[in-house]
């Protein structure tokens, strides 16, 4: 195949979604939208003690949004919420292997967007700038 | 002018054609995006360049010899577009920037002086957002109500409903000509027969119908019509409001400015006659003329060759595209009921993971809501793909494009 | 990027614009018609040709590869015109037609939502009527009261009518940057701080300046501001709203329809952010991408640079016309206090015969009311013949003027 | 001198306008101006057995309005009404012995405008689609 975003573990993560579903005691959901694709990601987190201790996600949409966020929730797993915050559209793009080029990056980022939504809300921070400006 | 020709050659056409020479991805392109914007003859291009090059000025108050070639230019495209869209006079002939500028300007100029509380506006489900939100906005300003012309399962309007909704209380009948998600042909002079028996206005939305077959404004005695030159072969950022001088005459203008007045003074102004009174400030010139060209090059090739070219085409790709496994297409299963539009789904691929994949074939399709959502809605699809023709694209375009998508389908579901 | 030109190279840069070497009635043609329109440079030109021979394509929506590009460039285009005019954010520049439909877009959509019975609207009497005529339909409807800032023997903004009009009724000052008749700089900051002082706003219609000068919005403080792009060796149908972004998020949208909403329903919509949601329809993409180009000319130039060489030939020819028995000049005598613009009358010779006189000199200058006809009624003169300058004329194009001006003196007073 | 629509017969009924002034007893009169250069033209008719047996003109404008109203008064004494009535353009512009080009042309044609403009107005009839296009 010569689908060069559509490489294999895009279409694998998105026939096969891990960390699909609700977390039960989840201390915090954000969720939002991509206006361009009409793609919709759900986070849910458990946090503790400045960590994500757990993660689900939930949404609709294209192969690119759908994957890039449940690829996202492996990674995050155990990571601070500080690391979190530090995560930027490379990181994202690094994890998928691809560069789905300027009009689907918002896609590949939406996951992320969601996860820094969920932790500035958990944090009760101000939303900044550049987490408005991923998608 | 060139005598018609009988049959149409399209290899010929696409040498007119400079962008189709284009590679995408290594790939040949094809374009099969139309119904969002069309490809530009040479012939066109060449009239922006030239008219930057030669004769470019300020129309209308110049009396040098550059504002008086550039003003006779810009005043011919107008006779021809009338002419073209058999307007029964020039001034029926305003310029705007696109179809939803001239929608608008409908809105605005004769919405806020004839609607009131109570009024009724009916439009159809298979509206584009432009001829759906300045309604809304007007029907809330005013408030009047709106209501919405459904379609049977093939994409065709109730007829019930056309005769149930257009009653006494309908000031205007907002409807699309061609839909650009379904293609579908609606019958104007239908609707405009229902209308005026109550007094009521129709406003065509003519975007998809004017560039792919012949539309005679007189012959379906609409109100007003709407559309676009860049979907017409014409430059971006010029569009055409028609509209009947009686109509015109009793309206209010628009935008106010420089070129629609009369006279001025501090405590007050009047306005030129029409088309100019709605015409304010300075007009996209060279968008014009170049509009006027496109409509030489569609007269030239004729608009029954065009249409007939894409209900070719359309038929097979229909045809073909009922090959691959679990392929949908939306909209009239009659080629003759339809303009070269056809929306699909493939599966449970998102429609934008396929038009990414067709890109990467060099394939330009467009996917998502084409900006008619409540349609979506209605049929209950959160996103289509679409790919929509015009007179250069062939039916060995299209194979690839069967393939193509034969391709993404395995891709998917290995 | 280029190094800046400490000096201008004038023959140079005549070589950019392939429409000086026109003849015109068998003259070379001499384009002192520039407030009207600016001509403009081949990497205009070419843009243009490329979009349209190699990128053409709907943007926004596409995902595909041409769409892909086409709305880089144009977003690009945004940026260049946000650093420009030194904007604060990218969001806060709107693509429009012209200046014209830029402070009709504020008439409408601040004007509606904020001008209530009583209110007060300030302009100028030097004002163009695109920056009257569009206030005197809000005002009339609703029942708020304009007043006109008049003006001192020299063609200046009375000081003592700033500051006695502006007041706390006042909810917009309307003013233009520099005046297309008197060629009148006016001090915008002494007005945006009058202004700000008691809550009202400032548009400022830069029409004039931003073409011809370094203008900096940031600096200027002032709300709004407008401009052509088609005066500032742009193409023909694209203008900028520039808006501080405050404003403009509070503000309902003006046009409806796609490319503007987030979502639609039957029963309502909402608005995409800043800048889309005043962009309704199909912009005019290839007018922006050029317009991004013929900002990239101008800072190449360097705006000192163009303001300078202005100067320097409105002061050549100011000097040269005192030379002609009965010739009037309009405006401020002293050079720095204006732009390329000389408004002037010669004995009683109506101004339309001078402008055909100098057309058989091929020389293209512009007569009339030059759309400001509440300032000649002021003046109390019937028209104005008006040469007006840029980058590329020179100081023996005056002479050939100065010439021909004394010719129509002697044909008319033999 | 090279100014070709300046002929020095314009420039004479320009600086020395014919039938200019008032008509004591005149049966009609009619005033009308063009738009883009602000030339106003008054006509006053003296009518007698269907025939202009005088004519005076006034106005204020560019020297192709002006002279060629004048020129015009000149001619239009003792015809027919009729006669006034299917004058063109092109009896205007053999007049004047030049063409001033598209732009200019309204100029040229704004004094016939007007003679029409009080013919059919003493006649009590309509005013033509024809009359209307000139100016
Ligand atoms: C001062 C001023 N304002 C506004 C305008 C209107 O510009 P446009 O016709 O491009 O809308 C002009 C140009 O004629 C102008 O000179
Ligand atoms: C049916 C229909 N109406 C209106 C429009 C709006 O056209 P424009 O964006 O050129 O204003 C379109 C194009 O997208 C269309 O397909």
């Amino acid at each position: 195949m010569s689908s060069d975003i559509y490489k294999d573990i895009i279409l694998d993560y998105y026939r096969n979604p891990r960390n699909f579903g609700d977390l039960a005691n989840a201390d915090v959901r954000a969720k939002d939208s991509n206006p361009l694709c009409g793609d919709i990601i759900e986070m849910q987190l458990k946090i503790n003690d400045g960590k994500i201790d757990d993660v689900r996600f939930k949404g609709k949409g294209c192969a690119i949004s759908q994957a890039s966020a449940s690829m996202l929730t492996e990674v995050i797993k155990g990571k601070s919420l500080d690391d979190v915050k530090a995560m930027g559209k490379s990181n994202v793009l690094e994890l998928m292997g691809i560069d789905p080029g300027p009009t689907r990056i918002k896609c590949a980022l939406l996951g992320l967007k969601v996860v820094k939504l969920a932790v500035y809300g958990y944090l009760g921070q101000a939303i900044t700038e550049e987490v408005k400006q991923l998608v | 002018m060139v005598e018609k020709l009988a049959t149409i050659n399209v290899p010929r056409i696409r040498e007119d054609f400079p962008i189709l020479k284009r590679r995408v991805n290594g790939k040949p392109l094809i374009y099969f995006d139309n119904a969002a914007t069309s490809q530009k003859p040479i012939q066109v291009i060449e009239t922006l360049d030239k008219y930057y090059r030669e004769y470019n000025a300020n129309i209308h108050r110049g009396i040098h010899k550059l504002a008086e070639e550039a003003t006779i230019a810009h005043e011919e495209a107008r006779e021809k577009i009338a002419k073209f869209i058999n307007a029964n006079r020039t001034e029926e002939i305003v310029f705007v920037r696109n179809a939803t500028e001239a929608i608008n300007l409908v809105a605005y100029a004769w919405g806020r002086a004839n609607i009131k509380q109570g009024d009724k506006i009916v439009l159809t489900i298979m509206e584009h957002h432009s001829n759906i939100v300045p309604w809304q906005q007007l029907a809330n300003e005013k408030g009047a109500k709106l209501e919405f012309i459904k379609i049977d399962e093939e994409g065709h309007l109730r007829q019930d409903e056309i005769h149930e909704l257009i009653d006494e209380r309908t000031k205007i009948v907002c409807i699309t000509h061609a839909s650009n998600v379904l293609g579908t042909i609606n019958s104007i002079k239908e609707i405009t027969r229902a209308a005026h028996r109550f007094g009521a206005l129709v406003l065509v939305d003519a975007a998809q119908s004017v560039p792919h077959m012949r539309v005679d404004a007189r012959d379906l005695d609409c109100d007003f019509m709407a559309f676009s030159g860049h979907k017409m072969m014409g430059p971006t950022g010029i569009g055409v409001l028609y509209g009947k001088s009686k109509h015109f005459e009793n309206m209010p203008p628009f935008l106010c400015g420089g070129e629609m007045i009369k006279e001025v003074h501090t405590t007050g102004a009047s306005w030129k006659d029409l088309p100019y009174k709605f015409e304010a400030g300075t007009p996209n010139i060279a968008g014009a003329i170049g509009l006027g060209v496109a409509v030489d090059y569609l007269r030239n090739v004729s608009m029954e060759t065009v249409h007939d070219h894409e209900k070719q085409i359309t038929g097979y790709a229909l045809t073909r595209m009922t090959e691959i496994d679990g392929l949908v297409v939306y909209g009239p299963k009659e080629v003759t009921k339809r303009v070269g539009v056809i929306s699909f789904n493939l599966g449970d691929i998102h429609a934008h993971d396929l038009a990414s994949i067709m890109d990467e074939e060099g394939i330009a399709i467009r996917s998502g809501h084409h900006c008619a959502q409540p349609l979506m809605e209605f049929l209950n699809v959160p996103a289509m793909s679409r790919a929509s023709f015009y007179i250069y694209n062939t039916n060995e375009e299209v194979d690839v494009f069967i393939n193509a998508l034969e391709k993404a389908r395995k891709l998917f579901n290995p």
